[in-house]
């Protein structure tokens, strides 16, 4: 599991990759953490579409990641999960709290 | 019920065995011709099963983990994940959504999603002996290309 | 030698349980971060020696076959393969390249592949009473991306 | 495993699709076998490209494809094992036997 990061114009994006699950969980929100205390970005956008698998786990570094920028006053949403990732999603009921969003790919 | 086949595995509780776990389990799942949803949502389930142990049975150790999966009557896989841990107290209450006592890196949802992903799900415990959990999910039979 | 993570599994003779312990114990040994010529191997050797038992240990029954595997010092895999049938009277003979009691579906090849992928291979048995197959295969320890 | 095959010219080709084992062995063998009193060839190319693995099953199965053919005066061979079944196929010293060769792909 890897995360990949990029920063533009106040908004961080990262890049989920791999397998998010409780093996990879604390070493990701370790990253996340570092990313965010170094750009203090107002957007945090998480690109799922690279995810192999994500369980509870997952849900955890997500909702963490939602309250971490909402503390900061700015925004946090997850974009493009697989179908796998997008089942725990649904059945968690994050998307609730949590904006889930579909970009079109060029 | 009769057994058409089955797996007995035994691991520690290192977290690197969450991913070998859902792995094993999907090859061997792999018989009974999922579909690529249907085994996402048994690896999920095992990967929540597993992982519990992990975290709640054993927070302080390395202990052991059994699994077990057996093809059943009706093309149904049942899984039994067993540890020898701390034990649940109130499963009623530890099964509701979001109820968790794993703090910030838990979101409380393992069973909920252990539930909706599986046809069946039962949970035993007595405090301080362990949990068991057994699982079972039909897979749909597809006619053959 | 301290054991660093290890597996058990057992499972009955059926031959769709060949692919089922390989790719398991490629699962397993994903840990010790192998090259797929690495993984090759090993799923290979393991793919011989549950062969075996389910063609040669019982060859008109079902029986118990029972796999471990460990990883020990030296980024080093140990899997150890074990059942309860026939037993092999001249182990000697049985390990020699060609040897084969299984007529024309068997190569007699077995163990010569398990000796030339495995960097150690030891065959103990007693007829009648099953067969043990230890082999050892180190992972070579790559630099970090 | 499957076993997928074209006949011209008095040679038929088999391509090999998915894992050659002692569990997958047997069909295969009995699909080899009708589709050479099917079509009696003179030359059975024995196409591995598409083995996804392959143990010592899979030698038992090409020298017996080798031997029917010889008994019936014709040739067999083997083409284009990939990597993991080159490996079995050195350790077993079939190469010996039965050619093992490798095309140009278009
Ligand atoms: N194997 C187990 N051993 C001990 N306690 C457990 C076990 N599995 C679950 N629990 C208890 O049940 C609670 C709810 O579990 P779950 O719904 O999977 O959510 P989470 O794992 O995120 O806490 C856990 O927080 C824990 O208190
Ligand atoms: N688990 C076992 N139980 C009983 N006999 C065995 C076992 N494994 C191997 N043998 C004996 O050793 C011989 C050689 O085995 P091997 O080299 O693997 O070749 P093959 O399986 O093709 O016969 C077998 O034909 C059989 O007689």
């Amino acid at each position: 599991m890897k995360v990949l990061s990029s920063y533009k114009n106040g908004r961080l994006t990262l890049f989920f990759k791999g397998e998010l699950d409780h093996h990879s969980a604390k070493k990701v929100m370790n990253t996340i953490d570092q990313l965010i205390d170094e750009y203090l970005p107002r957007d945090c956008v998480m690109e799922l579409s690279g995810l192999k698998f994500m369980d509870s786990s997952g849900i955890a570094v997500i909702l963490r990641v939602y309250k971490r920028m909402n503390e900061m006053g700015g925004r946090a949403w997850a974009e493009n999960p697989p179908r796998q990732p997008m089942r725990v999603i649904d059945a968690s009921g994050i998307d609730r709290i949590v904006k889930i969003s579909t970009t079109m790919k060029e | 019920m009769k057994t058409k086949n089955y797996i007995k595995m035994e691991f520690p509780s290192r977290s690197v065995n969450e991913g070998f776990a859902r792995a094993a389990v999907a090859c061997f799942a792999a018989q009974l011709d999922p579909t690529l949803e249907e085994l996402g949502d048994i690896k999920t389930a095992v990967s929540e099963a597993v992982t519990n142990c992990i975290v709640h049975a054993y927070p302080d150790s390395i202990g052991k983990i059994s699994l077990r999966a057996r093809i059943i009557d009706n093309n149904t896989l049942e899984i039994v994940i067993k540890d020898w841990g701390k034990g649940i107290e109130d499963i009623e209450k530890a099964r509701e959504p979001m109820f968790t006592t794993g703090g910030e890196e838990r979101s409380g949802m393992g069973f909920t999603i252990m539930e909706s992903f599986m046809d069946k799900l039962r949970v035993r415990s007595s405090p301080g002996r362990g949990v068991t959990v057994t699982m079972r999910r039909r897979i749909a039979v597809r006619t053959a290309e």
